[in-house]
């Protein structure tokens, strides 16, 4: 019988030090045939174990298209599991299964302007789409980023941002605050900040929003405010998950379960479940 | 991580949670091996200085001699823990917080000038503490995953939820709801194995309080059953009368 | 003139805190103090208030070495208050309970209390390098008390069971005698250590002193009986405070117990063996012949012998209980009434005393508890007074062992003697 | 009997058979030569799910068991692999066959529920391992308890089909009635004695009279409507009072599914298991994570997910109400919160 709980050993080939808190891993399957069957939708998740200390759902931080043999991971240290990572060595080796998940509607919808709006590590999920625009860049039409982190040293792929911008992404930045002696020519604020100078417009335009969730909260209050339909608003929830295939209860909102029927969701959808997602706007 | 020193500090208690260590024997020769217990008076003549990784500090604070070794313990440990519920709470000894202290001296000293005691706190009224280690005594199962956490850099797991949840898991009956006991397992940590319930004796609250305690709706359904206000006041303050769950537990009536 | 200081700072490997301090000038000891850090608890003052039913689980948190000996005293003096009578299964059941926790806390002091002394070593931890064994047998025999409290108690610190009238849970038989062939199993060990702690060299020291203890006709006396002395003392156990009473000495640290019209007394292994050694389990006096000769003996280094002649009773005991065991759930039923009770038990240290007034609510108005470090804490001045000078010409570092070993010959139980003052502190 | 739940017609197996009462002892232990025989057995004043067959009491007039049967499908602690340092060992056994014996209609329709939840899309391969390795011999109610609803909810008193066997008590014997090959050869290896199809008409009676008995209901007409427009009502804000966060009214529920994962370590931190054991959404850190946010901090919050878990999210997710009425968590809640009793005040009863 196949086992979805029992992870497969995969091994860290690279880290990269994004900020002081926060690492991108890249992985690959110890058994061959496993990482070239491992094929994934950007959004999607997998299951993170460092065994003894447990399991933690992790974005795909890359994109399948690349056809690497390899893939990301970009973790924030925040608790066991993220700080036992932190601790491991190129060639040290963890438990990886997946991938899980919905990812965003970029294959199943048509997809034309894209407004991508993150906060944090938010950029995670969303970088597998930034780099699917760049690897069939005609398919899409105007595609912005508006990304904002705490300080400016918190920000994640800073040296890709150049590659994007030169494929015509547009990279708005935004900052909470700029510790003395940074310097910083990008705005400073919140990241719905950035909607008063943004050049995205609600027609023909798919919104994928990624962040804590009190952030997510003000962007989609934000676009509905300027015309955006709640249809044409995708956000990637997070819940608490110990299994991330719909077995340990855990990551349920109303029916929904974030693990399968998500992360990523219509904001049209959440607004049908009684209870409250994205701090209490869709009640 | 090399070998983890550990101290072992006594306040005012019974040293019950202390012999825990030595009361696990099948593994304590394994333990020896993966820790140095340093500083450990009840067991070795020679003790070695601090500083230490791990001190755990079993006992209430009762006397000011204590509040200055227990300062003393602060600086010299990496992680300070509060060892066992006198530690976590101020314990059994904190009964006497509600009485004068005066009275309680005469009742038990002829002599009572020649004391000096004070109201019996946890250790975390005077210092900062990293790390709780509930019940009378602690566990030995929790000081374990503790001790592995520390070797692993980890938070370690420990039950935060009630007692009826560990009572549940291993199919107790339930004296409350079967046989009319009352019992403060719905507000108390778990982490015993419902060890009271499970020996059918209705859990004391010796872990203190469990995440989100409702313990004025609990005192409500004690007053319910037929209890005088004061048997409620005497349950919640026993173990953990100092915390203000329990507080709030004992003077909602 | 020379003045000498004996100063030992922290007595290690006794439960609680304390510190011996003696001063010596031209070879006359001017000062000579056992000092208690352990501040008080006050036990006996929180109990009044508190009801009946939650006094054995109180009581047990005086000591976490012996705690269901507190318990079965506190319950037998409340059932004398309240009137209560219990079964002989009941009967059967405390004596293995309390059985159980002398094989625990005896082997505990011999192996990790008293023996790295007499080997050598700081500790049982530096012990088991060079003798792995030994260690390991201890630990052994430590579970195996453990377990057998655990089994009749619900847990090894701290039993829960253990009410008045009897208990709340009773094990079954099988589980009886699952632990019983491990008891059967483990009397060579016990024999391996009686042998082991016969060999022992023990210095040459005798006070003469009164040693009490419970006796009973047929048994050698464990939850009850009278008390006797060798000095002449018998009396029911509720005549205990016309005849044992307590001052407080201006230079000391502790309420001293004594005699009336007589002074310190010893309690314990030693007092027990000594007083009662006729009465030892047949099998285990067959057991223990050789070291007949050593008792009735007044040295008190020979208590770790007297604590390894009462393991291999204990076993025997508990076998034999064991045997005719097969508990059965009993209603607990009496009414609450005001009264006045009293008990003594034979806690692994020594005689223990416990008395309770109760009113028509059950209750405390009173509690009275000695326990058996408070008893001998004068007796153990008295002891370092006499022996202190005899090792005056040793090397300071060896007088000072020789003086904590005196202390420990005690196994006391610091935090137990709910009576000790603490009067002056002196720390570094 | 295959997973899932195959529907059986009385035509495919008519043998209609009795079994005298004081034959059942014979009858279990007969089936304890050849599978782990789980019956209820007296606990205290409780009943249990314990092994059966080997002198141990069965004692089929219980009322309900404490926890429900699904414990011998998903444990309460589980040890899902162990690890060391060269791999997994999956703790994934050869499943001995076992039964269960006496079990109540609304705790079988409760495993039917856990069986789409187990099943769908990820197959839980520890619980499958042992469902399709349990047979069912159910016994239908004839006294409902007090806490009983499951009539309210179409799970009780009588069972119409999950079953290898299904027994009825009427009167001087047992009716047995035959749901599956597996139980067919059950009957057949203790030859029960046959029984007339007029006993089809006592069963009649006894269900009648059961239905009579029952106290509790809950009116699930208009309940997705009701609760989807109540989400504010004022009770939830008096529970948040009432109610005492103790989880067992979770951990005693025969649908309730979830679980939480902790891994152990051994000493030596080099080797260990993955363990998951019952978790219960009505505990403050069930929804926490990381860095301490909580998304269901309030008590109100919780209360309501439990509730409308069971009566109005189980539904989409399951395609059934998540309660079969078997009256647990009312047995056993300190505080006497009644799932009934909060539909009926919600529709201002
Ligand atoms: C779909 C999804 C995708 C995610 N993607 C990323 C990502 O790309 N990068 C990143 O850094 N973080 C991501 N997170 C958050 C990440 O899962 C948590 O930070 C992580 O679980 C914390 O685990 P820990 O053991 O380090 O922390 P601890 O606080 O020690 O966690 C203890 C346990 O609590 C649970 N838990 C705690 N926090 C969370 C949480 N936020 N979500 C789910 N379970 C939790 C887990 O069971 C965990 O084992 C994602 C979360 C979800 C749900
Ligand atoms: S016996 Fe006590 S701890 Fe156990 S379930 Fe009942 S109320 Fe909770
Ligand atoms: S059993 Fe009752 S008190 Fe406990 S969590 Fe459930 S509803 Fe609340
Ligand atoms: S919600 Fe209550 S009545 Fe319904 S199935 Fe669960 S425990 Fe039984």
């Amino acid at each position: 019988m196949l086992n979805p709980f029992k992870p497969e050993k995969a091994v860290i080939r690279e880290i990269i030090h994004e900020t002081a808190d926060t690492t991108t891993y890249t992985f690959s399957f110890s058994e061959a045939n496993l990482q070239k069957g491992f094929r994934y939708h950007p959004g999607q998740f997998n299951m993170l174990t460092i065994f003894g200390i447990g399991e933690a759902p992790i974005s795909i931080s890359s994109n399948n298209n690349m056809d690497s043999g390899v893939f990301q991971h970009t973790v924030r240290r925040v608790g066991n599991v993220t700080n036992a990572l932190a601790k491991m060595k190129v060639g040290d080796s963890v438990g990886i299964r997946g991938p899980y998940g919905t990812g965003w509607p970029l294959n199943v919808l048509e997809v034309k302007n894209l407004l991508l709006v993150a906060g944090g590590i938010g950029l995670a999920p969303l970088r597998p789409v930034i780099q699917e625009v760049m690897y069939r860049r005609q398919d899409f039409g105007q595609v912005e980023l508006l990304y904002g982190a705490r300080t400016p040293g918190e920000l994640l792929y800073t040296r890709e941002f150049e590659q994007w911008r030169q494929a015509g992404i547009i990279v708005r930045l935004t900052v909470d605050a700029v510790p003395e002696g940074v310097t910083w020519d990008g705005s400073v604020g919140v990241v719905t900040k950035l909607f008063d100078e943004m050049s995205s417009e609600p027609f023909d335009t798919l919104v994928f929003t990624c962040g804590p969730e009190i952030m997510m909260s003000f962007v989609v209050r934000g676009l509905v405010n300027r015309g955006f339909v709640p249809e044409q608003i995708y956000v990637s929830l997070e819940r608490r998950m110990n299994c991330g295939v719909k077995k340990c209860g855990k990551c349920q909102i109303g029916p929904k379960f974030v693990c399968r029927d998500g992360p990523v969701f219509a904001y049209a959808e959440l607004l049908t479940l009684p209870e409250e997602v994205l701090g209490g706007v869709a009640g | 991580m090399s070998k983890p020193k550990i101290a072992i500090y006594k306040m005012s208690s019974c040293a019950g949670c202390q012999l825990e260590i030595l009361n696990f024997e099948p593994m304590l020769l394994d333990l020896l091996g993966a820790v140095d217990l340093s500083y450990f008076v009840m067991a070795k003549r020679e003790n070695e200085e601090g500083p230490y990784d791990i001190g755990l500090v079993e006992g209430a604070i009762t006397c000011g001699e204590e509040i200055s070794r227990l300062k003393k313990a602060r600086q010299q440990c990496r992680m300070l823990v509060a060892f066992g519920s006198c530690a976590c709470y101020g314990g059994l000894p904190s009964i006497k917080n509600w009485t004068s202290e005066r009275e309680i001296e005469e009742r038990v000293y002829p002599q009572p000038h020649l004391l000096e005691s004070t109201t019996a706190y946890g250790i975390d009224h005077y210092v900062t503490v990293d790390a709780y280690l509930k019940g009378c005594p602690a566990s030995r199962e929790e000081l374990l995953e503790f001790v592995k956490g520390v070797l692993l850099g980890i938070k370690p797991y420990l039950r935060p939820h009630s007692v009826c949840v560990e009572c549940k898991l291993h199919e107790n009956v339930c004296l409350f709801t079967s046989q009319g006991k009352v019992c403060m397992g719905p507000v108390t940590t778990a982490g015993c194995g419902a060890l009271c319930p499970a020996n059918n004796k209705p859990c004391e609250g010796c872990r203190g309080p469990a995440n989100d305690a409702n313990t004025e709706s609990l005192a409500r359904t004690f007053d319910e059953y037929g209890l005088h206000r004061s048997d409620v006041v005497r349950l919640f303050r026993k173990f953990a009368g100092m915390t203000p769950e329990f507080s709030r537990g004992a003077e909602v009536l | 003139m020379t003045t000498q200081t004996i100063h030992v700072d922290y007595l290690a490997r006794v439960e609680g805190e304390g510190a011996i301090k003696i001063k010596v000038k031209d070879n006359e000891i001017t000062d000579l103090e056992l000092r208690i850090f352990e501040p008080p608890r006050f036990f006996q003052g929180f109990l009044v208030g508190r009801k009946y039913s939650e006094v054995p689980g109180i009581v047990s948190r005086i000591c976490g070495i012996c705690p269901a000996s507190h318990q079965i005293t506190a319950i037998q003096a409340l059932e004398d208050a309240l009137g209560v009578k219990v079964s002989r299964q009941t009967k059967d059941l405390r004596l293995l309970l309390a059985l159980s926790q002398w094989i625990q806390s005896h082997t505990l002091h011999i192996y990790f209390l008293a023996l790295p002394d007499f080997l050598g070593y700081e500790s049982s931890i530096s012990m088991a390098r060079d003798h792995l064994p030994a260690v390991q047998r201890a630990l052994k025999l430590k579970r195996l008390g453990n377990d057998l409290t655990a089994l009749i108690g619900g847990r090894e610190v701290h039993p829960v069971t253990p009410t008045i009238g009897g208990f709340t849970r009773v094990p079954r038989r099988e589980e009886l005698q699952v632990i019983g062939e491990r008891l059967a199993e483990a009397r060579a060990d016990a024999l391996e250590t009686l042998d082991l702690v016969a060999s022992l060299n023990f210095p040459a020291f005798e006070r003469n002193c009164e040693h009490i203890a419970l006796t009973e006709e047929n048994a050698y006396a464990v939850n009850g009986g009278r008390i006797i002395s060798n000095c002449g003392l018998n009396i029911p156990i509720w005549h205990y405070r016309n005849h044992i009473k307590e001052r407080q000495v201006p230079h000391s640290h502790a309420l001293h117990s004594y005699v009336e019209d007589r002074g310190s007394f010893l309690v314990g292994p030693l007092a027990r063996v000594n007083l009662n050694w006729d009465k030892l389990n047949p099998r285990a006096l067959k057991a223990v012949e050789g070291v007949r000769k050593m008792f009735p003996s007044f040295n008190p280094f020979h208590s770790i012998v007297a604590r390894a002649v009462e393991v291999i009773h204990s076993i025997e005991v508990c076998l034999d209980l064991i045997e005719r065991l097969d508990p059965q759930p009993e209603e607990l039923d009496y009414t609450v009434q005001a009264g006045e009770g009293f008990a003594a038990t034979e806690a692994p240290r020594g005689l223990l005393y416990h008395s309770y007034r109760l009113d028509e609510e059950g209750v405390v108005k009173a509690a009275d508890i000695v326990t058996p470090t408070a008893h001998n804490v004068a007796n153990m001045e008295e002891d370092l007074r006499a022996f202190a000078p005899g090792v005056l010409d040793l090397p300071l570092e060896e007088a000072t062992l020789k003086c904590e070993m005196v202390i420990r010959n005690y196994d006391p139980c610091i935090s137990c003697s709910v009576h000790f003052l603490r009067l002056e502190i002196e720390r570094e | 009997m295959s997973v899932p739940v195959m529907k059986v017609t009385e035509m495919k197996w008519p043998a209609l058979s009795l079994l005298d009462k004081d034959g059942i002892a014979e009858f279990a232990e007969n089936l304890a030569e050849r599978y782990l025989v789980f019956g209820p057995v007296a606990k205290g004043s409780e009943y249990v799910f314990a092994p059966v067959g080997k002198g141990e009491v069965l004692e089929l007039n219980y009322h309900t068991t404490i926890l429900p049967p699904k414990k011998l499908l998903h444990q309460p602690f589980e040890v899902l692999f162990s690890f060391h340092e060269d791999g997994i060992q999956e703790n994934i056994v050869e499943q001995p066959k076992q039964i269960i014996f006496g079990i109540h209609p609304c705790d079988v329709h409760a495993i039917q529920i856990l069986d789409k939840a187990y099943s769908v899309e990820y197959e839980d391969p520890y619980y499958m391992n042992k469902r399709k390795n349990t047979l069912i011999i159910a016994l239908n109610c004839s006294e409902p308890a007090e806490t009983c609803f499951c009539q309210s909810l179409g799970t009780g008193p009588f069972l119409k089909d999950g079953y290898d066997l299904l027994l009825t008590d009427i009167g001087e014997a047992y009716l047995v009635e035959v749901g599956s090959e597996a139980g067919m050869e059950l009957v057949e290896a203790v030859n029960l004695r046959p029984a007339a199809r007029v006993a089809l008409v006592e069963k009649q009676k006894v269900y009648e009279n059961a239905r009579r008995k029952f106290r509790k209901r809950l009116l699930t007409q208009g309940l997705h409507e009701l609760l989807e427009s109540n989400f504010r009502h004022p009770i939830w804000e008096k529970l948040k009072e009432e109610c005492l966060a103790c989880g067992s009214c979770t951990m005693v529920c025969p649908t309730c599914f979830c679980y939480n994962v902790v891994d152990k370590l051994d000493l030596s931190l080099k080797s260990g298991k993955r363990t998951r054991e019952w978790d219960s959404c009505m505990l403050l850190e069930y929804a926490q994570v990381a860095l301490g946010h909580n998304f269901r901090k309030d008590r109100d919050a919780r209360v309501k997910q439990r509730i409308y878990h069971k009566l109005l999210y189980y539904e989409p997710q399951f395609g059934t109400l998540g309660c079969v009425g078997c009256g647990r968590c009312i047995k056993t809640c300190v505080k006497k919160i009644d799932i009934t009793d909060v539909v009926s005040r919600i529709r201002g009863e």
